[in-house]
């Protein structure tokens, strides 16, 4: 399946940034996951993920859905019908920003933030999310700096991120960085808890207690 | 019921003016706030996308700690940062809703002889001010009101959805009635709640510098002389990215973004510096000249 | 477990049916039948596949002559939905009807059950518990009681007018309560109709003066029913007429009165313009009214407010019709049948406060544009929008308020078809751009789908996808000044805004705000939306549970014209049956007392609700009026001494079905504590 | 719920038994469309109808425990809402006397339930049904024929004691 070339030009007029070539689309039953619905829909309180009656308004209250490859309501589609590889590889799940107003909005009262949260670990667990895309990288840094420290801290938090993906970015936000730091709005120095053995033990409790969950 | 303080971590950093704010409001108003001891992260969006167990965890530390430190009677968990806020929330719903996330959370939290019963209830600053301490009272305390101020209040998608029960989720109104309080004029908004971008900012720039481009424009339209905004995140989105957008797309914006708390503060003629103002990138000279307005009609 | 009583000279007759797979496929009938055949007083014992078919009765029939049986027992479906046909049955075989019990082993086993050993175990012990209850089974008469031919319609609509008529024009004397001052409706307030596009009020007049002209029909308009008493053929029902503060005898309609009162202009929210245009405190609410009678309205009427009116609207009146010191009438009248026409109300759209609804001038409900398109609407049928503006593009938003579990679950039925009739009016009168923003397009009915094509060819757009929010915030000049829809084409995949001057919400229908009140008042039941109930969804949908009250219109679900007129006569020809059968047979499940036990005690007399027991002083006895018992078996439940029975559920009965049920082989063995009787 | 209401039931093994008696117009008509809706639920409550709750008369449910029943169910209309009246309410008094009793007679008091379910509640029947096996599961067999038999038991080898006294007396 093709991605878009990623989101930086919009397509208001024709689907320009998609690259024309021509290739044969067609699924065939064997190639569907038929238990990845269900297997979401359990994981991401999605009780009623079946229930979706596609009538599109997560897409359109979704503030990001323009830049989406699928929007939310195809999403929620192919999950039910088991497109697995395309849904796990798809940007929207990247690009939700749990701001929740599909979850406000949905006429069916479907949790499609969680949903989206849930297809995102499934993605990170099978190692499938598109490359170089900053997001999950984001995520992975931000836990790895709250697994250690207990809290995170901004600046270093960007640090890492624009070292893994694109080190030029660091130049061009150094400025702000600059400013923000001389209004006091950024420490350099990294923000810890006190009792940072008594999280650890939490968190590995937690990875100690795993069953089926995805997570 | 007390009200303990929980910061969060951005408001050690980018946030640092609406942690002054807060706390001077809160003090001029004579709420006291102790700080929330050995707080942790919140967890944050981000956590949920890798591991949502850990992040109720995580949360759940926060929410047990207050629970311990407010005695028994149950506690406000104040926390102005609306992701905190969310997370916290969603965590305190969803340890009550399903019992089996419950349990694998506090037998975590056994092993270091913590559990949570559920009594703290997480509360925005928002909320307490507008709800436990009431509009009449600020505004009897109002001594420079914001005369013909045109606020474009921002609630930002996190604080009003969708596990907060003080305001609607599409159409909150307490900050607009707050600012009211105030003696300015909130600006009839649809856009109140919609997405600034967020993190995104940060990750596909282009994204989310047009989420925040179309608020910033749509207010700008309105009148707005000011946008004052309750969460860290999308004051920083709203006001740092300006010149960037204007750069990009050709735009002229220039509109003040600043914290709720800051322009309570300043119509509760609370010092400028003790609210944080001086960290604003884009000065509120309109707030202040609306303010000096305001003041002979009160001296 | 034999019964030595009297299990010499009973003889049972057991049929289980399939019901096709109903009942087959989770149920071993065969097994059952078996079983039952090792009965105690069992003859024969049979399984068919359909027990309530001709076939299926009159193997009962048969049966009963050839093997001299005098008991029937039928495992099937409810009791209410079969045990008259085979009642019926059983007295064509030359029985007694009530020797007859039927055991329920498809709604309550085969459908809630899914595996075949417990269901089938359920129903051995269930049919059991039958078999030994017919033991005590007592030849009965069914209790008559005469009809009172009158009957009475509650709501004025166009069901109410259809049912009230149909009842009239066959001879009946009618009572047809409304609660607003004329009857109509909101028929009385459409436009055109789907998907024959004739006017409404061509169509609706013509009934309406025929109500008010028939000479069997009584209409009591600003009146509403407060009380019910009585049962099935023989209700009292007491009606409060409100104080028009008009003499209706006297009043002609001339409209003298309204054109003098000391309000020049209409100051006051006009219900049938639904808000669009202002009326006064004393005025008629459209044209065709009927009655054709003058209303004040006491909330706003500044005689009513201060007592210091100039009173020109009694000058005015040279018939002198005018009568401030009118009150509150109650009238009580006897009938034998009661026919609810209540209908529904609109959704209300502000609980969806993100499509601008009392927000932004410019966005309307169906109701409001029904009237605006109307030529005797508040604009003449001219489409001018709030803020003056003709609309050039108008965008018509389906389902608001239904389908989404935040608000109304179900579907409104009538929401496609008129969006699709206001979107035809809409581009006729503006000839704009017209919108509609669909989930799914529901069409089902004679000729609807050819309206749709229809409107297809006269290029309306048709967008498939539910409407997230409309706003006036612009993101591009060409949005300056517009309403901005957001929506994703899910047909396209796509979210699209679309800037209009003008939109139209497509409110659903729900049930009145007091359909609650009303329930309670004629004793019937609502379903969990909060419409009326049926008897049966399918087999009896204009009957309630209370006999002799039937249900008509969008007061039992959603509904369109054709479809209340058509539930209407349906109601009307049930009530008929009823009132020309002359009398009815009510079930002779009242109780009586065995006068040699009972003690005297006075126990029963408090707890009869209808107070059907009296003393006999003299004999120190309680004795029970047959005519008022309506067979609830309280006192039965109550009496100490057990001086009490009731027809058809006597304590043996009960005793019997307990026994039968609980008393399993393996139960007498190992104390009960298993239900496995092989 | 559902996955473990359609294991099949092992022989002999112990299931509770629970009598139900549903008022005529509300609650076995709830039942009714709880068939008709296809709400699969618990097989082992069986439904006697009658009338109105009113009806229920307290010798039934004592008599059905006697029997072998592990529980008791009424339904009947919600309060304000029977069918002729106020029977509902008369047995609600009912139940709560007979209650007291049942506790002294060692009968937990889960083991008698009074619900309202009104005729479009076909899912209360349901979820009602399901959650009153569970509990009563948990309490284990009743089986009062089985303590009555132990009783009578007791009673004898007493009479027994007493009788051998006797003759030691006439001795």
């Amino acid at each position: 399946m093709i991605l878009p070339t990623p989101i930086l030009n919009e397509t208001t007029r024709g689907f320009r940034s998609e690259k024309k070539k021509v290739v044969r689309r067609i699924k065939y039953e064997a190639e569907l996951d038929h238990d990845f619905g269900e297997h979401i829909a359990a994981h991401a309180y999605g009780e009623r993920l079946m229930s979706c009656i596609q009538c599109g308004t997560c897409s359109a209250t979704c503030p990001l859905s323009h830049y989406m490859d699928y929007t939310p309501r195809k999403i929620i589609a192919m999950t039910r019908e088991g497109f697995k590889e395309e849904v796990l590889n798809s940007l929207t799940i990247w690009l939700c920003a749990s701001c929740y107003s599909c979850l406000v909005q949905c006429p069916r009262q479907i949790h499609i933030t969680d949903v989206m949260y849930a297809l995102k670990r499934e993605a990170i667990a099978q190692g499938h999310y598109p490359r170089r895309l900053p997001i999950p990288v984001l995520a992975k840094a931000f836990v790895n700096q709250v697994r250690r420290n207990g809290r995170n801290t901004e600046s270093w938090l960007l640090v890492t991120l624009y070292l893994r993906t694109n080190p030029f970015k660091m130049l061009k936000e150094a400025v702000l960085g600059l400013r923000l730091f001389l209004a006091g709005r950024m420490s350099l120095k990294p923000d810890k808890i006190k009792r940072r053995k008594e999280l650890t033990t939490i968190l590995n409790a937690v990875e100690a207690g795993k069953g089926a969950s995805i997570s | 019921m007390n009200y303990i303080y929980y910061p969060g971590c951005s408001l050690h950093s980018t946030g640092k003016a609406y942690a002054e704010s807060v706390q001077t409001v809160f003090r001029a108003l004579d709420i006291s706030l102790e700080e929330l001891e050995d707080w942790n992260c919140c967890g944050a969006t981000s956590y949920f996308s890798m591991d949502e167990t850990e992040a109720f965890a995580l949360a759940a530390r926060n929410l047990e700690l207050a629970e311990n430190q407010g005695g028994n009677g149950g506690v406000n968990l104040i926390a102005p940062c609306a992701a905190c806020y969310l997370v916290l929330t969603k965590t305190q719903h969803y340890l009550t809703t399903y019992p089996d996330i419950k349990q694998k959370v506090n037998d975590a939290l056994d092993k270091v002889g913590l559990h949570y019963e559920g009594k703290t209830s997480v509360r925005h600053p928002l909320d307490v001010l507008v709800n436990d301490y009431g509009l009449d009272k600020i505004a009897k305390r109002v001594t420079r009101p914001l005369k013909g101020l045109k606020v474009a209040c921002y609630y930002g998608c996190q604080v009003v959805r969708p596990y907060a029960t003080f305001d609607d989720a599409m159409y909150p109104t307490s900050m607009d009635r707050l600012v009211k309080a105030l003696g300015a004029e909130p600006i009839e908004w649809p856009l109140k709640t919609r997405c600034c971008g967020g993190s995104l900012t940060g990750t596909i720039q282009e994204a989310g510098l047009r989420l925040s481009r179309a608020l910033l424009l749509d207010a700008q339209r309105r009148k707005a002389d000011i946008l004052v905004t309750c969460c860290p995140l999308c004051q920083h989105n709203l006001e740092c990215y300006q010149g960037r957008i204007n750069r990009k797309m050709k735009d002229h914006i220039d509109l003040p973004v600043a914290y709720f708390t800051q322009l309570m503060g300043m119509a509760l003629g609370l010092e400028e510096k003790e609210l944080g103002i001086h960290r604003l990138f884009i000065k509120p000279r309109v707030a202040v000249s609306a303010q000096k307005k305001g003041e002979p009609a009160h001296v | 477990m034999s019964d030595s009583s009297n299990n010499g000279s009973i003889r049972v007759g057991f049929y289980i049916c399939h019901c096709g797979h109903n009942i087959a496929s989770t149920i071993d009938v065969d097994a059952v039948a078996k079983y039952v055949a090792t009965l105690p007083g069992v003859i024969v014992s049979r399984d068919y596949k359909y027990m309530c078919s001709d076939p299926g009765q009159e193997m009962i029939q048969t049966d009963i002559k050839e093997h001299t049986l005098n008991r029937i027992v039928v495992a099937s479906c409810s009791p209410l939905l079969h045990e008259h046909t085979f009642r019926t049955a059983t007295e064509k075989g030359g029985l007694n009807p009530y020797f007859f019990q039927m055991v329920n082993i498809r709604e309550n086993v085969s459908w809630v059950h899914t595996n075949r050993e417990a269901a089938t175990l359920k129903a051995k012990d269930l049919a059991r518990a039958a078999v030994l209850r017919v033991f005590h089974h007592r030849s009965l008469e069914p209790k008559r009681v005469p009809v009172n031919p009158d009957a009475m319609v509650v709501g004025g609509g166009i069901a109410g007018i259809h049912a009230a008529l149909t009842l009239a024009n066959a001879g009946k004397k009618v009572y047809l309560i409304e609660r607003e001052p004329t009857i109509g409706g909101h028929m009385a307030m459409f436009d055109k109709t789907f998907p024959t596009l004739d006017c409404a009020a061509c169509i609706l007049t013509p009934k309406m003066s025929q109500v008010k002209n028939h000479p069997n029909i009584t209409l009591w308009t600003y009146s509403e029913v407060s009380k019910v008493e009585g049962y099935v053929g023989n209700y009292n029902v007491t009606v409060q007429r409100k104080p028009r503060y008009i003499i209706e005898d006297l009043c002609v309609g001339c409209m003298e009165c309204i054109e003098k009162c000391i309000y020049k202009e209409g100051k006051y929210f006009d219900e049938f313009n639904v808000g669009l245009s202002k009326r006064k405190p004393i005025y008629i609410p459209f044209p065709q009214a009927t009655p054709q009678l003058v209303v004040i309205d006491r909330e706003t009427c500044i005689e009513f407010k201060s007592g210091k009116c100039k009173k020109t609207c009694v000058e005015a009146c040279d018939r002198d019709a005018i009568d401030f010191k009118q009150t509150e009438r109650t009238e009580e009248v006897k009938v034998g049948t009661i026919i609810l026409a209540t209908g529904f109300q609109t959704f209300d759209a502000k609980r969806v406060p993100y499509y601008g609804y009392g927000k932004y001038p410019n966005v309307y409900t169906s109701l409001e544009v029904e009237r605006l398109v109307n030529a005797s609407g508040p604009t003449g049928g001219d489409v001018i929008l709030r803020d003056g503006r003709r609309p050039t593009s108008v965008a018509i938003i389906h389902c608001v308020g239904s389908r989404d579990k935040n608000t109304n679950r179900w579907c409104s039925r009538t929401c496609c078809m008129y969006s699709l009739k206001l979107a035809h009016l809409l581009k006729e009168h503006t000839d704009a751009e017209v919108y509609n923003f669909y989930i799914d397009m529901r069409t089902p009915g004679k000729s609807y789908e050819e309206f749709y094509d229809k409107l297809l060819e006269e290029n309306v757009h048709f967008i498939r996808g539910r409407v997230a929010e409309v706003t006036d915030w612009s993101d591009r000049p060409s949005e300056e000044g517009k309403l901005v829809i957001r929506v994703e084409d899910t047909m396209v995949g796509v979210v699209r805004r679309v800037p209009v001057d003008m939109v139209v919400l497509a409110v659903g229908m729900e049930p009145k705000s007091d359909a609650q009140d009303v329930r309670k008042l004629f004793n019937i039941s609502c379903s969990t939306e909060g419409f009326f109930l049926e008897r049966h969804p399918k087999l009896a949908p204009v009957d309630t549970f209370t006999e002799g009250v039937f249900i008509a219109g969008a007061c039992q679900g959603p509904k369109d014209i054709p479809d209340s007129v058509a539930q209407a006569g349906a109601a009307a020809a049930q009530a008929l049956t009823l009132i020309d059968s002359g009398e009815i047979e009510l079930e002779p499940n009242t109780a009586f007392v065995v006068q040699e036990e009972c003690s005297g005690c006075r126990t029963c007399l408090t707890i009869c609700p209808y107070s059907a027991i009296s003393r006999d002083e003299t004999k120190q006895k309680a004795y029970i009026n047959e005519a008022l018992c309506k067979g609830c078996g309280t006192c039965v439940a109550a009496c100490p001494s057990g001086a009490i029975k009731q027809n058809l559920f006597e304590d043996e009965m009960i005793f019997s079905e307990i026994r039968g049920i609980l008393e399993t082989e393996s139960a007498d063995t190992n104390g009960g504590s298993s239900c496995c009787p092989t | 719920m559902l996955s473990d209401i359609n294991q099949p039931v092992p022989k002999g093994e112990w299931e509770p038994r629970i009598i139900a008696f549903f008022c005529n117009w509300c609650t076995y008509t709830a039942a009714d469309l709880a068939g008709v809706s296809r709400l699969k639920h618990a097989p082992n409550a069986r439904i006697i109808r009658v009338m109105c709750s009113g009806r229920v008369d307290p010798q039934f449910i004592l008599d059905a425990f006697a029997r072998g029943a592990d529980g008791v169910l009424i339904g009947g209309c919600h309060p304000g809402d029977c069918h002729y009246m106020e029977g509902n309410y008369k047995a609600l008094r009912r139940m709560r006397l007979l209650r007291r009793m049942m506790v002294d007679m060692g009968i937990e008091e889960a083991r008698l339930r009074l619900e309202w379910i009104s005729a479009s509640e076909g899912e209360r029947v349901r979820t009602v049904i399901n959650d009153m096996v569970a509990k009563i599961r948990a309490l284990g067999p009743l089986a009062l024929p089985g303590r009555f038999k132990e009783w009578d038991k007791e009673i004898e080898s007493l009479e027994d004691e007493v009788r051998g006294k006797e003759e030691a007396v006439h001795a």
